[in-house]
């Protein structure tokens, strides 16, 4: 099952410190809920775990993290992530692309497309809570995100 | 009218006897599959696929079998040693029974984990680590003819692509030429969706194997045992498993619709897995798993009905699609791939006819099981019905007139339809008029027109339509060549009581009561002193079984034919008990009497007495005989429904305010089952016209495989059905008799969906694939408003 | 994997058993106790086919803790009538045809029994909302309808006093 | 569908409970009802490893009024709800939404302090909660606490009560004079989850001007939303058809439903906005009797 979430946010901060985060793979997995970085595998390619958990329910998957593209120029970057249920249940794919764009009263703008594609147990019988998770987690990557840019700005500035 | 010739103690054709089987079931003692328990028996439960298509690199069994209670994991690569990994299907195609490389279906099973009891084995099945390597899924059959679409099948010799066969009948380029000449042709492209049965027992098995016998006893779900038999004997002779050491018993059926004749993956493992280990092994489904395996329906036909201005229908074409899943199953006879869907001209008069249909591969689960349905004839009427329905509305002429217009006269039967069968029997005309007079048409007419000036929705939705059931003539009628007659073995005992075997076998239609109800008609043995057996291959006749509507024309007659023979044996005792020669013996039902002197009598329990006690010189002794029915042509049982709905524009809920159901099943046997049957099956036709349809997303994930999303009516969505008859007898039949039980699940879905279009043509809206859904409703009317 | 010590009244019989947490009720009343009267049809408590009663009201056995039934009063419907013997619904179950298969009867019945505890006399429309977690898939309600009309009457002739 | 192992414990009173998961920690489940944690175990979407029987517990099975709120056991059953004649009578908002809520055998074990506190925006009771504006009460290892409605859903499944916190009481301002309550939510078939669902509750002066209003939808954003804009837009004035326009055309704009099996986006906001404004006729029509 697809789903697709196009979502705008804006952050105070310069571009060179939102460029900074985007493309450290610590960084950025660290603002998605329940993502962990294990190791570096291979050129932009990391392995590692996602684990969600909302309220009973919970998921796990072995993931594959990939910077497909680090555009510098402009200020793009393309990451794919590729989760195998940790018990066999089907998988999830996710494309996630963001471009920044410097705001004229300063700040960035970040506009992010995420593809996600879910397969087997939960898309069989928990179709209708996809959207709205994939929506939920989205909103605390921005509001996580957000606050670590906030305070690596403020670490910056001591 | 039918008018009953016995008392009602008797209780022979015509009276509303209760039913014989009812107690076990309301006293909770009914066997079914799931109830079964035999000593040591084990449990086998599925791993199955979270992906529609994928290679599997590896199965790791360790995990499992470290559970303490897990025996065994059976994978495809454990049961190829036996040569056990493909089983045939009906129609000539093969079928995994567990995969040894790839996944062709979402849910499709991947091995079997085999323990001491259910918990565990599901334990054990989560356990098993699979490694998939994923692939693109190929969901749309229209997708899956690409000329750049992966071959899904390259396990078939030849296969080049994904088109499993092409079929045609009539003459293409008649119809053509009449179409292109035509003053009116309407078209449509129209859907039927892929549904499931989802009778409220799933499918399974307890398969149980004895080494020193080496007989295989197998409790089974299934509609049709003996063939059930005859196939696993010719998939598993070659491992020991010959025909005369299979026993299949299929025990009490919590409702089968078609969903139960195939043979499925899990039956086969089990028996597999009984026949390894040697004990008995139970395997039952879950609701999931039986709702993403198995299906019915899946056609796309796009249509076409010509007609002259006024509204004479001149021809029909049908082009489909049928999108049949990883391999052809359908549950057809074998030289029928299409089922019966040539009966798609329907119930009107007219010349030039040209039905074609292209059948494909695609990621999804295999079946196309007859739902309650004569192989495909539920597709057939909803192409016609909705077609002609649309030409009413194309020239502005009342439904109802047109097909009065159209109609198939009374006086042309039997009645040689353009594409190939004669139609045995019936009185169109006098059918809808009996609807349309019950429903109060006229009326409901005066009030659309008054609700359509007030800006709201109402629609008045007619189905006429023609079935063809009973499979049938052996010259046509086969299943992997065994032909499709069925049987009756009737056994008087010497006290006058008796017992019948059949060959088909009851999923809730009552065959316990009709059929002792067929012989009290014909012996005049009350039947109530009629036992009636089925399921049991040890015991019971060879039959093909039940579904299509098959058991009263063919079954039915069996036991007809079957008692008539032994009321000529009768005769002949009668006539040495009352010293008079057989000439003079006649026969009113129950008993023998000497011509013109009816107080010398002799009952037919006096002769079954006699027949073990003093039977004439020469003659075998017994009470006994047994009949194998071979039916001269098929019979078709027709009807008119109406049905009245009013739609909520804002929200596009549809409310059916009134169904009204004729049907013609020639002679009715007991006309409280009739009825109870054509209440059943109304509610399985407003399922698929509003609620029910299998989901499946892009990627072949199937979206809504519980009974949470999948819709099966509830007594709140299924209306007050109002039913009635007109008989017109089958002349061909031993009594009469058509078969009824599919015919609302057939009519039922085009007349709903006819009744909703018909509330919103007014906004521009002139078709809709079933099912109707309030947000399918709101979407079309939307679409309509930006049109505007 | 804990084991629990239950006990509990089963059609008028205490029964004692030594159960595991997860073991669900139905699975208990079907293979513990050998009452395969009550049957499973879906696993997710929409289809009603697993009805019984606890303490007298009406609950899906499929969804339910047989360690939770502890101390409880369970009847199946094995135990509404004694053998040989009809309780009122029973009978017009079979008098309207308001069974084909009987797969959902048993569960049907259950349900019924809560349902005309509640509302002695209830109206069609309160009939089909009454049984609406309950799907049968042969009959088309109407005569399951007929058959709790039937009985609805009998029941209530039976508590009406007698002159 | 069988769930994987799990340990069972019984608690018979709140303070074992709220003990018992303290000392089991995470992995400890409450179950009251079990409709919706046993359906998701046998899923195996839940795994818990222990969990709590809370419905054997005395005393919070109860509807009543007390002082100036109506005050109802979060162990109280739909079904005790639904025939209650204390609710019939005054709050027939509860009867609109029970006799909507899955089926009456689940009803019976169903209880309204499990369908709000399992967090699930496609519940109905939530969004009665919001609209009736009622305050939550809960118990844990840190005392008794009182949660406004509006501070209690946190996201997907996820509330304001913390591990060990029982749901024991629903606090809600008793019904005035003139004052109504009304809810419906469109299904696809009974027993199904709101496509969409709006519940009103309004209270009106004697001159017929909205004292008060709420406004909750169900099924139509990841929490149960409130209806800020359209109650702030109403409150104060005499209501009219035009004012129940506009508010339907806010509930519309202001939700934000996801596409699924159950409608399209745009199909659940017309949905949200036909049943605004029907929920607010019923609610206007039931205060002004």
């Amino acid at each position: 099952m697809k789903t697709q979430l196009n979502k705008s946010f804006e952050v105070p901060q310069r571009t060179e410190l939102v460029w900074e985060h985007l493309i450290d793979p610590e960084k950025i997995m660290d603002c998605v809920p329940g993502v962990s970085v294990d190791e570096k595998v291979g050129e932009n390619q990391y392995k590692g775990k996602v684990g969600m958990k909302f309220g009973p329910m919970g998921v796990k998957y072995d993931a594959d993290i990939f910077y497909k593209e680090i555009d510098i120029e402009n200020r793009k970057i393309v990451i794919t992530g590729d989760g195998v249920d940790s018990k066999g249940n089907g998988n999830a794919e996710m494309v996630m692309s963001i471009d920044l764009s410097d705001r004229e009263e300063g700040g960035v703008k970040l506009d992010a497309i995420m593809d996600v594609t879910v397969n087997g147990k939960i898309a069989q019988f928990g179709s209708r809570l996809i959207t709205t998770v994939s929506n939920q987690l989205f909103k605390q990557f921005v509001s996580n995100f957000s606050k670590k840019l906030a305070a690596a700005e403020a670490e910056a500035s001591v | 009218m039918f008018s009953c010739k016995t008392s009602p103690e008797v209780g022979g054709m015509g009276h509303s006897v209760k039913r014989k089987e009812d107690a076990r079931f309301l006293h909770g003692k009914g066997n079914y599959t799931d109830d079964v328990k035999l000593p040591g028996m084990l449990s086998m439960v599925m791993v199955r696929s979270p992906y529609a298509y994928a290679k599997i690199k590896s199965i790791n069994k360790d995990k499992a079998l470290a559970i303490d209670g897990v025996l065994a994991v059976i994978t495809g690569e454990d049961l190829a040693q036996y040569g056990l990994h493909w089983m045939p299907t009906l129609l000539s195609d093969q079928q995994m029974v567990l995969p040894t490389d790839t996944i062709m279906h979402q849910s499709q099973e991947v091995c079997a984990v085999i323990a001491t009891d259910r918990y565990i084995a599901v334990d054990g099945a989560e356990a098993v680590e699979v490694d998939y390597e994923p692939m693109d899924a190929i969901v749309n059959p229209y997708k899956a003819l690409d000329e750049d679409a992966p071959l899904l099948r390259p396990d078939k010799e030849g296969q080049k692509d994904n088109q499993i066969y092409h079929w045609e009948r009539g003459d293409r380029e008649k119809t053509d030429a009449v179409i292109a000449n035509a003053d009116v042709v309407v078209k449509e492209r129209i859907h039927l969706p892929r549904i499931h049965v989802a009778s409220i027992e799933t499918c399974g098995c307890v398969a149980s194997y004895d080494k020193d016998t080496q007989k295989m006893l197998i409790y089974l779900t299934t509609q049709a045992p003996h063939a059930v038999r005859t196939i696993l004997a010719l998939v598993a002779g070659h491992v020991g498993l010959s025909e005369e050491k299979i026993r299949i018993i299929s025990p009490d059926i919590g409702g089968g619709f078609g969903g139960k004749v195939p043979v499925y993956p899990g039956y086969v493992v089990a028996i597999a897995a009984s026949f390894l280990i040697g004990k008995p092994v139970k395997w039952i489904e879950d609701r999931s798993e039986n709702l993403t395996n198995g299906f019915a329906r899946d056609y796309h036909m796009d249509c076409e009905l010509a007609a002259t201005k006024d509204g004479k229908i001149q021809a029909f074409k049908v082009s489909t699609l049928a999108d049949h899943g990883y391999t052809d199953s359908s549950a057809n006879p074998s030289k029928y791939p299409t089922g019966m869907f040539s009966i798609c001209t329907g119930s009107y008069d007219y010349e030039h006819a040209f039905a074609e249909l292209d059948a494909v591969y695609t990621n999804k689960a295999p079946g196309g099981v007859a739902y309650r349905c004569s192989f495909r004839v539920t597709e057939a009427v909803h192409a016609i019905e909705r077609m002609v329905d649309k030409l009413a509305a194309e020239i502005g002429k009342d439904p109802a007139q047109l097909r009065f217009e159209n109609f198939i006269k009374k006086d042309q039967f039997p009645y040689a339809s353009p594409l190939g069968w004669s139609y045995d029997s019936g009185d169109y005309e006098a059918t809808l008029k009996k609807a349309m007079d019950m429903l109060g048409y006229d009326d409901y007419k005066k009030e659309q027109a008054e609700k359509r000036a007030q800006g709201k929705l109402m629609g008045i939705g007619i189905c006429t339509f023609t079935e063809v059931v009973g499979a049938g003539p052996s010259k046509d009628f086969d299943i992997l060549g065994i032909a499709m007659f069925d049987s009756a073995e009737i056994r008087v005992h010497p006290t006058g009581k008796a017992m019948a075997r059949f060959g088909t076998k009851s999923q809730g239609q009552g065959h316990e009561t009709t059929y002792a109800q067929i012989l009290a008609e014909e012996l005049g043995i009350p039947y109530t002193d009629i036992e009636i057996e089925e399921g049991d291959t040890d015991t019971a006749p060879y039959g093909l079984g039940t579904y299509a509507s098959r058991s009263t024309p063919t079954a039915g007659a069996a036991a007809a034919v079957a008692a008539r023979k032994l009321k000529e044996k009768g005769k002949k005792i009668a006539a040495h008990l009352l010293e008079v020669s057989e000439e003079d013996i006649e026969w009113e039902v129950g008993k023998y009497f000497v011509k013109g002197a009816p107080e010398k009598s002799k009952t037919i329990q006096d002769v079954a007495f006699a027949a073990y006690t003093n039977i004439p010189p020469g003659m075998e002794p017994g009470f006994e005989a047994t009949h194998y029915y071979d039916p001269p042509n098929l019979t078709f049982p027709n009807g008119a429904y109406i049905c009245v709905v009013e739609v909520d524009e804002e929200t596009g809920a549809i409310d059916v305010k009134r169904f009204v159901a004729i049907d013609d099943c020639g002679n009715i046997i007991n006309p409280m089952i009739v009825e109870g049957q054509v209440h059943g099956g109304l509610t399985q036709g407003i399922a698929p016209a509003m609620y029910e349809g299998i989901e499946y997303d892009d990627e072949g994930n199937v979206l809504n495989g519980t009974f949470m999303d999948y819709l099966v009516p509830t007594a709140v969505e299924s209306p007050h059905w109002e039913t009635g008859h007109t008989i017109t007898p089958s002349p061909h039949h031993p009594l009469g008799a058509k078969g009824v039980a599919e015919s609302p699940t057939v009519g039922a879905p085009p007349a709903i969906a006819n009744a909703i279009i018909d509330a919103l043509y007014p906004l521009g809206i002139k078709h809709l694939d079933i099912p109707i859904t309030p947000a399918k409703v709101w979407e079309a009317i939307q679409a309509q408003k930006a049109k505007a | 994997m804990a084991k629990h010590t239950v006990t509990m009244t089963i059609n008028g019989e205490s029964v004692t058993a030594e159960v595991d947490s997860r073991l669900l009720l139905v699975h208990f009343i079907r293979e513990n106790l050998d009452m395969t009267g009550t049957h499973i049809g879906c696993d997710t408590s929409s289809c009603g086919a697993c009805t019984i009663l606890i303490d007298g009201k009406s609950v899906k056995s499929c969804t339910y803790l047989t360690v939770r039934a502890d101390g409880a009063n369970i009847t199946t419907i094995e135990g509404i009538a004694a053998d040989g013997t009809n309780h009122p619904l029973q009978q017009a179950f079979h008098d309207q045809h308001g069974l084909h298969c009987g797969f959902c009867t048993p569960g049907m019945i259950m349900r019924s029994i809560d349902m005309l505890e509640n509302n002695p006399n209830p109206t069609e429309e309160e009939i089909r909302w009454g049984i609406s977690g309950n799907l049968c898939r042969c009959t088309g309600y109407n005569n399951i309808v007929k058959s709790i009309q039937q009985a609805a009457k009998e029941m209530q002739q039976e508590k009406e006093p007698t002159v | 569908m069988i769930p994987a192992n799990f340990t069972y414990h019984k608690a018979t009173t709140l303070q074992e409970a709220i003990a018992l998961s303290g000392e089991l920690g995470e992995e400890a489940k409450y179950m009251s009802g079990g409709h919706s944690l046993l359906p998701m175990m046998k899923l195996r979407f839940a795994t818990p490893e222990h969990i709590i029987d809370i419905s054997k517990i005395q005393g919070l099975s109860y509807i009543k009024e007390d002082d100036d709120l109506l005050k109802i056991g979060g162990l109280t059953t739909q079904t005790e709800i639904e025939h209650n004649a204390l609710l019939q009578e005054k709050y027939p908002i509860f009867g609109d939404a029970v006799w909507l809520t899955a089926d009456p055998s689940v009803r019976n074990c169903g209880t309204i302090g499990g369908n709000i506190a399992h967090g699930d925006a496609a519940n109905d009771q939530p969004a009665l909660m919001l609209a009736l504006r009622a305050t939550i009460i809960a118990e844990g290892t840190d005392g008794k606490k009182e949660i406004p409605i509006d501070e209690f859903f946190h996201g997907f499944y996820m509330t304001a009560l913390e591990q060990g916190d029982i749901l024991t009481e629903i606090q809600i301002p008793k019904a005035r004079k003139n004052s109504g309550g009304a809810y419906y939510k469109m299904e696809r078939k009974v027993g199904d989850y709101a496509t969409a669902g709006v519940a009103v509750h309004i209270e009106l002066d004697d001159a017929g001007v909205c004292t008060e209003i709420g406004i909750g939808l169900t099924n139509v954003s990841a929490v149960p939303m409130r209806l800020e804009r359209g109650e702030a837009f109403l409150r104060g004035k005499a209501v009219t058809d035009a004012l129940i326009e506009e508010v339907a055309q806010m509930a519309s704009e202001d939700c934000e439903p996801e596409s699924d099996l159950r409608g399209s986006e745009a199909y659940k906001r017309s949905i949200v906005n036909t049943l605004t404004k029907r929920m607010l006729n019923k609610a206007l029509e039931r205060a002004r009797q």
